[in-house]
């Protein structure tokens, strides 16, 4: 775990450059919702900070929003001039923007938009796109399954996180209608708190109890995907009942590996990461940098800067890519009984 | 049970006069409306729980969703247990919950990055939850500090090791087979039975065998009606259990067979056995008791006061442990959730409900198992619901409310008996 | 006659609050050993001192003639000392026959012997007169004072220990008990244990005693045969401190 | 303060001879050594945290760091003094947390859907938590349900009703700008000054005033040297602390001005003030020791214990909803996360390092502040040393435990040398 | 004369177990009246039912006269009765001052007055001669048995009340401080409140009492002047529950 280790380095290569800007601060939400905000993004993020020979401090909030606060407070108090948050919420979130504003530092929205907080910035994925991946990824697996009027049933995520909001949009946006014209059926629905694997597991029980016949499963994310999968086996359904997923995790790339997962989102953090650092590094040094889009934010009707990265769907036959990208490396995957499947994939 | 001194004639009329199970009957009817409600609240609140769930939702009352019930109530009554010796004690173990998730992890890493066998790798568990409860204990015995500010301490340098385990909030997988058929696998039908037919007849045989030796010595022993009665009737409980459980649950027999007791069942049984007799019939346990009661007085008759708290914060931690490991293999990974969130105020309540004194020098293993599964009916049942999660809580919260209300009042009247 | 319990130059305070000055006290095997001495005299915090519930901050403890360390009670009860505290420590959860064997509970194999516990009390209550107490296997939280009394002496009676210190073992007791538990003070003394007895009741000190010991406010003023004093003499060395040629001079012990 | 009973030549010396700066400093001195600590350990670890951090991060002795520190432990400060008094009672609230959540959604909705002045919507949400109370306090005392259980399943049913509240995770943003200025603005440098003044003054005047009565009526009183003393110690450390908090911290002096008292800071002072003389100086607070100490003797003593236990849980549900309101006006917005996580788990860790018993009968609304600003300074420090989250979890743990150590020595210390 | 305080037919039980059968018991103003009984007679427990503290399964119980309700400590306390239990029931954590005005605290406007509180306690302390105890503002915790006893009935004798109960008050009391109650147990039946007193000790109860009542098993065995009775007919009626042709025939109340 060097990782969680957070560094405030000054590289001493471009010295220069660093002289003149300022610290750049990052609060990270959690490490439960998901995997990837310290496995990927403090990573990528340390990366390209230290390419830019910029001082920085990234911190994670641990799903509590007073310290999330307090973080913040605490690295104005050590001199940042430029904030990027992975908000908690937008409330708090906003909290953390007027506050800084206020004393002249910038703030990044990374990930999550602020609603109403008026960031100078919004770094992200397309996270309806990412929704709308989920269900024709279901919808694919669905039809390849030959199912007929299958019972779906929907494992959101936290109902706390906006980003879930816009998931479920996005894959309502696919299924709704092939509800509507009775090509699928409806089934249980659930929001998971704090998308707790374990909750999710008695959840997804339970729904299965109730309705026997779930054909296809919509999780919002790799852990929602493999509680239900681990019910699933204990059924001897795995395989049989696609379940979706998002973020490539280890887990749930092997889970599509061993024919159990339909299939997950990949969000190339690394690009998120790096298009984030850029912006942060430009403001640190007092620069007016651009952004190649603007997305409307829906509270207070007004625009803001955007860089909005493209998710991409992965099925078994291009778990590949990600491994190719970096993003998850052959060793942590293909361990064990996995060594096989990876050569199937085509995995080198 | 109970030895009766025999008072002059006018003398005031004793409670048990001859053991027969028409006296032993209504001794018990005297003893509940005198206030000594033992389990009965908890019972009381499963089957009002139980009988609302099944008219709500009848596939409350399927044999899969019954064999569903064990498993989901696994790691928390286990936990529970555990905690029962530290309350027993007038203690509390906030940390219980994450300890779990720390030996979880434990298990975890050494399956997946070592991968070492599964007993080794469950025994580095277990062995880290007692290494656990001895610095616990010997914070709380030797340097004085309250159990609460320890285990608060604890609770948040334990989240941090769990992160450190599973790398800041990776996913790992539990793939070994044996550890994952502990919460997902059942008993063959055969050994089920076979399991059956051993604890109805150790049962019987202990009844006999002590009956037969107090008789011996003079003093008052439970009749032999008394003994076929309480044997039967255990017989017939536990047979219908075993019969459902071994009933076919498969929502596809033809593709998959599901039948037999869940593992976690025995494992359940086995504990619970092991730790009653230990709390009811040796001296550590009575020990336990008597610091729970009255610590001085403990202290006064030469009762080693701070070794028994560290073994109580070793065996709550242990269990934790048994309890990360049966919650590890229900969701064949370990996150950095794992015993967190409500996990601890589940335990704890699921002891209290049971019966269990929060002040100390009250409780039994049983009062965990019993108001494990009140807990595990409630999340059971709203989960058959299907309400969203804000009516969820405040259902949950109220049943809770319910149940708990059962025992309350039943106790309340009994102090208006004047017995408290 | 070397005493079997003797204390010497025991001090103790209670943080700013000196309770204890200097006291020296024994107890001899075959004796009966009478402690007296107004309330708040330091009477029970002697005993504590011997019992090792209390830490001594200054004095020595020697026990047949050997000086040994009594840190905690089971210190004491290793020795063979044997105490009914006057603040009675019972385990009000648990029941007549569990408290009376706590801490030394009979076994066979790793269980507990429960018949033969419950046989023993049994036994031994019923010696000391114990009517109204309805089974020996109730809770002592259900107990009346003298009967929780009652089984705070049976307990201390029950080892074969070698010295045993009752404080105020008969202040709750009603009249036949308080004979029995006076009898069996003098048969336990006659088959050569040392017994203490803390008492105000003047008769009854009289009526047992072969040596009766005074404290006034922390300090002993005298210990005396009790056939070489009289009743009056008694209480003058409990009210204040001297009688006669006896006593304390001046706050100075002789 | 202590009156002493003259004794005869011979006997024990008196703790206290006759009061003065020298000899009240020598009996202050025993009593700590006598292991009467008092707040003394919370106030050493304190300076020892202070000191560790200062010399770690230079930043953490700045102006604005100071500032922050009060703003950052106001709502567990404040939810931690109302536990204190149901604490004192032996009984705990583990839905404080979710109470103030409850209370700060319903000042949030009132504000933000009604639209009503700030002034009734606070007064609505301190309203919602004296029903809480109420209702909580009524469960426990009138029906007679363990508070573990009452406050374990209220704990789940706010988490509904918040839920319920916010409409099931929106989160609702608090504009008006009162209510956002309760934890984000600052009183008038003069203001501070003016706050300070008063405060010295009326606390020179009350000293004076008893030590005059005590003397007429020939009752040992404190001597006039004693008490300007001191007086002379409030106003030199409350002086330097406005005299700090009114320099200028902005780090951009140009764009905005940031200078004075923080505003959470004379709430906190009013309400700790109003609440200590209620527990010391009247009727009610005895009576809430009593019952904490012994509740038959209380009973028997004609103390209405049932309305006591309500009373405190309506204080404790009424300061949870202050907590709640200075919350929401820190994040200037309400979400079914307020009030939730570690804030209940905190706030009581706050009251018992401070001092406060568990087990009722010992406590104070000081320890809650003190062991508040332990909590407090803890959580600014290590964001300020800038480690990763496991590391964090681990360290502040440690450094909790080590706080509470201090204490937990200095009271062994005391117990070996007789008293406890 | 009418009683002040009159009990009929009080029946008690704890669970299944039948404590006071069919209890009759009155106190007159003026009057000592002790109460006697056999450890386990159920003594404590009818003092409980007047008190408030044991609700009544059966029976009345008349003041002044007229029938009262008392369901609550408070109910007894209203209407003038004080009681010292054999359990003592103080606050450790509350010092001295504070357990003996504990619920009927002095106060100046809202606040206590602790000066006036402070000064009454002194002298209601000092006339029961407590000479040992260090400060009137420490912790009862920190009492000896005796002063712990002293403290009880100091709070007791506080307030006007028209009767008052004291249940074994000396059992812990040393020579001069047993005597001083008694004087004072005397001076209140003089000043014409109605004593119970509870007590083991036979000289006790001959030396200050007007009336005795025996308890036996639990049934009142007789209620008789002390003058109409020997020393050795109480023994009697206590061990036996009847002397002659006084007390219960067959288990049977006259
Ligand atoms: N823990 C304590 N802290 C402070 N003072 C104490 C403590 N225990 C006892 N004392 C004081 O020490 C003195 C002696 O008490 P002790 O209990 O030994 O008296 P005693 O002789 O047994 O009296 P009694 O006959 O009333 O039982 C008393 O004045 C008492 O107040
Ligand atoms: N709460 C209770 N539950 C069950 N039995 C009780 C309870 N309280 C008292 N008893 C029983 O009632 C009987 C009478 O008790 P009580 O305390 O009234 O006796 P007493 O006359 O005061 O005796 P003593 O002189 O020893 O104080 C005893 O046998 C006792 O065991
Ligand atoms: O990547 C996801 C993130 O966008 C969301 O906010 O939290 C859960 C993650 O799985
Ligand atoms: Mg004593
Ligand atoms: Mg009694």
């Amino acid at each position: 775990g060097d990782s969680g280790q957070t560094t405030t380095s000054t590289t001493s290569e471009s010295a220069t450059a660093a002289a003149k800007a300022g610290k750049i601060g990052v609060i990270l939400p959690d490490s439960k919702s998901s995997a990837r905000w310290e496995t990927a993004d403090r990573k990528y993020l340390e990366e390209a900070f230290k390419a830019a020979g910029v001082e920085y401090d990234i911190q994670n909030a641990q799903n509590d929003k007073t310290a999330f606060q307090t973080i913040a407070d605490q690295m104005i108090t050590n001199g940042a001039t430029v904030l990027m948050i992975v908000n908690l919420d937008s409330g708090s979130g906003k909290a953390v923007i007027d506050k800084a504003k206020s004393q002249g530092v910038a703030v990044i929205d990374y990930d999550r938009l602020t609603l109403g907080g008026g960031a100078a910035y919004y770094v992200s994925f397309d996270n309806t796109k990412v929704g709308t991946l989920q269900g024709e990824g279901l919808s694919k697996c669905l039809t390849d399954k030959k199912a007929d009027k299958p019972i779906v049933a929907y494992l959101n995520g936290s109902p706390t996180d906006n980003n879930a909001t816009l998931f479920k949009a996005g894959y309502d946006g696919v299924l709704k209608p092939k509800f509507d014209s009775g090509d699928y059926v409806k089934g249980p629905e659930e929001s998971v708190p704090d998308w707790d694997n374990t909750k999710a597991g008695t959840l997804f029980e339970q729904m299965l109890t109730e309705q026997p016949k779930i054909a296809g499963v919509l999780a919002a994310n790799d852990g929602l995907g493999n509680a239900a999968i681990t019910i699933l086996k204990k059924n001897g359904l795995n395989g049989k009942v696609p379940v979706t997923g998002q973020d490539a995790t280890v887990q749930g790339l092997q889970n599509i590996l061993a024919g159990d997962q339909c299939m997950t989102v990949y969000k190339a953090v690394k690009k998120e990461a790096d298009a984030g650092a850029k912006l942060a590094v430009a403001l640190a040094k007092g620069e007016k940098p651009t952004a190649s889009s603007s997305v409307k934010d829906p509270e207070s009707g007004q625009d803001v800067p955007a860089e909005l990265m493209e998710p991409q769907a992965i099925y078994a036959d291009n778990v590949k890519d990600v491994v190719a990208d970096g993003y998850v490396t052959k060793e942590e995957l293909c361990t064990g009984d996995f060594a096989a499947k990876c050569t199937e994939a085509g995995i080198q | 049970m109970s030895k009766v001194k025999e008072l002059p004639g006018e003398a005031i009329v004793a409670a048990t006069q001859a053991p027969s199970i028409g006296n032993s009957f209504r001794a018990y009817v005297q003893r509940v409306r005198g206030g000594d409600m033992g389990s009965l609240p908890a019972v009381l609140g499963l089957v009002v729980l139980c009988a609302v769930f099944a008219i709500a939702r009848p596939s409350f009352v399927t044999a899969i969703n019954f064999a569903n019930l064990f498993t989901q109530g696994a790691a928390i009554t286990l936990i529970a247990m555990g905690l029962v010796f530290v309350l027993l004690l007038g203690e509390i173990d906030l940390s219980a919950g994450y300890a779990s998730g720390v030996c979880a992890a434990v298990l975890a890493v050494t399956l997946a990055s070592l991968g070492l066998p599964w007993y080794v790798c469950a025994l580095a568990a277990i062995l880290t939850g007692v290494v656990i409860g001895v610095v616990l204990g010997a914070l709380v015995a030797k340097v004085g500090i309250p159990s609460f500010v320890v285990t608060l301490a604890a609770f948040l340098a334990f989240q941090g090791l769990v992160l450190v385990l599973v790398k800041e909030g990776t996913n790992i997988s539990v793939r070994d087979p044996v550890i994952v058929a502990i919460a997902n696998k059942n008993l063959e039908p055969w050994l089920g039975w076979a399991l059956y037919a051993v604890c109805v007849g150790v049962f019987a045989a202990i009844q006999l065998v002590r009956a037969t030796r107090r008789a011996k010595r003079g003093l008052t022993a439970d009749p032999l009606s008394l003994i076929a009665f309480r044997v039967g009737t255990l017989a017939v409980l536990a047979g219908v259990a075993v019969f459902v459980l071994n009933l076919e649950r498969s929502r596809n027999p033809a593709l998959v067979s599901l039948t037999g007791v869940p593992i976690v069942v025995p494992v359940i049984l086995v504990l619970l056995v092991v730790w009653t007799v230990i709390l009811r019939r040796t001296s550590f346990g009575r020990h336990l008791y008597a610091v729970g009661g009255n610590t001085e007085a403990a202290r006064r008759a030469g009762i080693p006061v701070d070794r028994l708290k560290i073994s109580a914060f070793v065996i709550c931690s242990a269990m934790a442990a048994v309890g990360g490991i049966v919650a590890a293999s229900r969701a064949s990974s370990v996150d950095p959730n794992t015993g967190g969130s409500s996990v601890l105020l589940y335990a704890v309540g699921a002891a209290v409900i049971g019966g269990t004194s929060l002040f100390g020098g009250k409780g039994r293993v049983l009062d965990a198992v019993l108001g494990g599964a009140v807990v595990a009916v409630i999340e059971n049942g709203m989960g058959l619901m299907g309400y969203g999660a804000s009516v969820k809580y405040l259902v949950t919260g109220c049943v809770l409310l319910l149940a708990a209300g059962v025992d309350a009042l039943a106790r309340r009247r009994a102090a208006a008996a004047g017995l408290r | 006659m070397t005493p079997l319990l003797e204390v010497r130059g025991i001090d103790k305070s209670f943080g700013p609050v000196k309770v204890l000055h200097n006291v020296e006290f024994s107890a001899y095997a075959g004796e009966v050993t009478a402690l007296v001495g107004d309330n708040g005299a330091g009477k029970s915090t002697l005993v504590k001192c011997i019992g090792g519930i209390y830490p001594i901050d200054g004095g020595e403890i020697f026990f047949d003639g050997k000086p040994v360390q009594i840190h905690t009670p089971r210190d004491a009860g290793e020795l063979g000392i044997e105490i009914v505290y006057q603040d009675l420590a019972l385990c009000d959860n648990l029941d007549i026959v569990q408290n009376m064997f706590l801490g030394r509970e009979r076994k066979s194999g790793l269980l507990l012997d429960e018949d033969s516990m419950e046989e023993l009390a049994e036994k031994t209550l019923s010696s000391l007169s114990v009517r109204t107490v309805k089974s020996i296997r109730q809770q002592v939280s259900s107990l009346s004072g003298g009967q929780r009394q009652t089984v705070a002496i049976a307990k201390a009676v029950l080892w074969n220990s070698k010295v045993v210190i009752l404080d105020e073992p008969t202040a709750a007791l009603g009249v036949a008990q308080t004979a029995q538990v006076l009898e069996l003070v003098r048969r336990l003394a006659d088959t050569g244990l040392a017994v203490v007895l803390i008492s105000h009741n003047m008769n009854d000190v009289f009526a047992v005693s072969d040596r009766i010991a005074a404290l006034y406010l922390g300090r002993m003023a005298a210990q005396v045969k009790t056939s070489d004093l009289t009743h009056a003499q008694v209480v003058e060395l409990i009210t204040a401190g001297r009688s006669g040629e006896l006593g304390l001079k001046n706050g100075v012990t002789p």
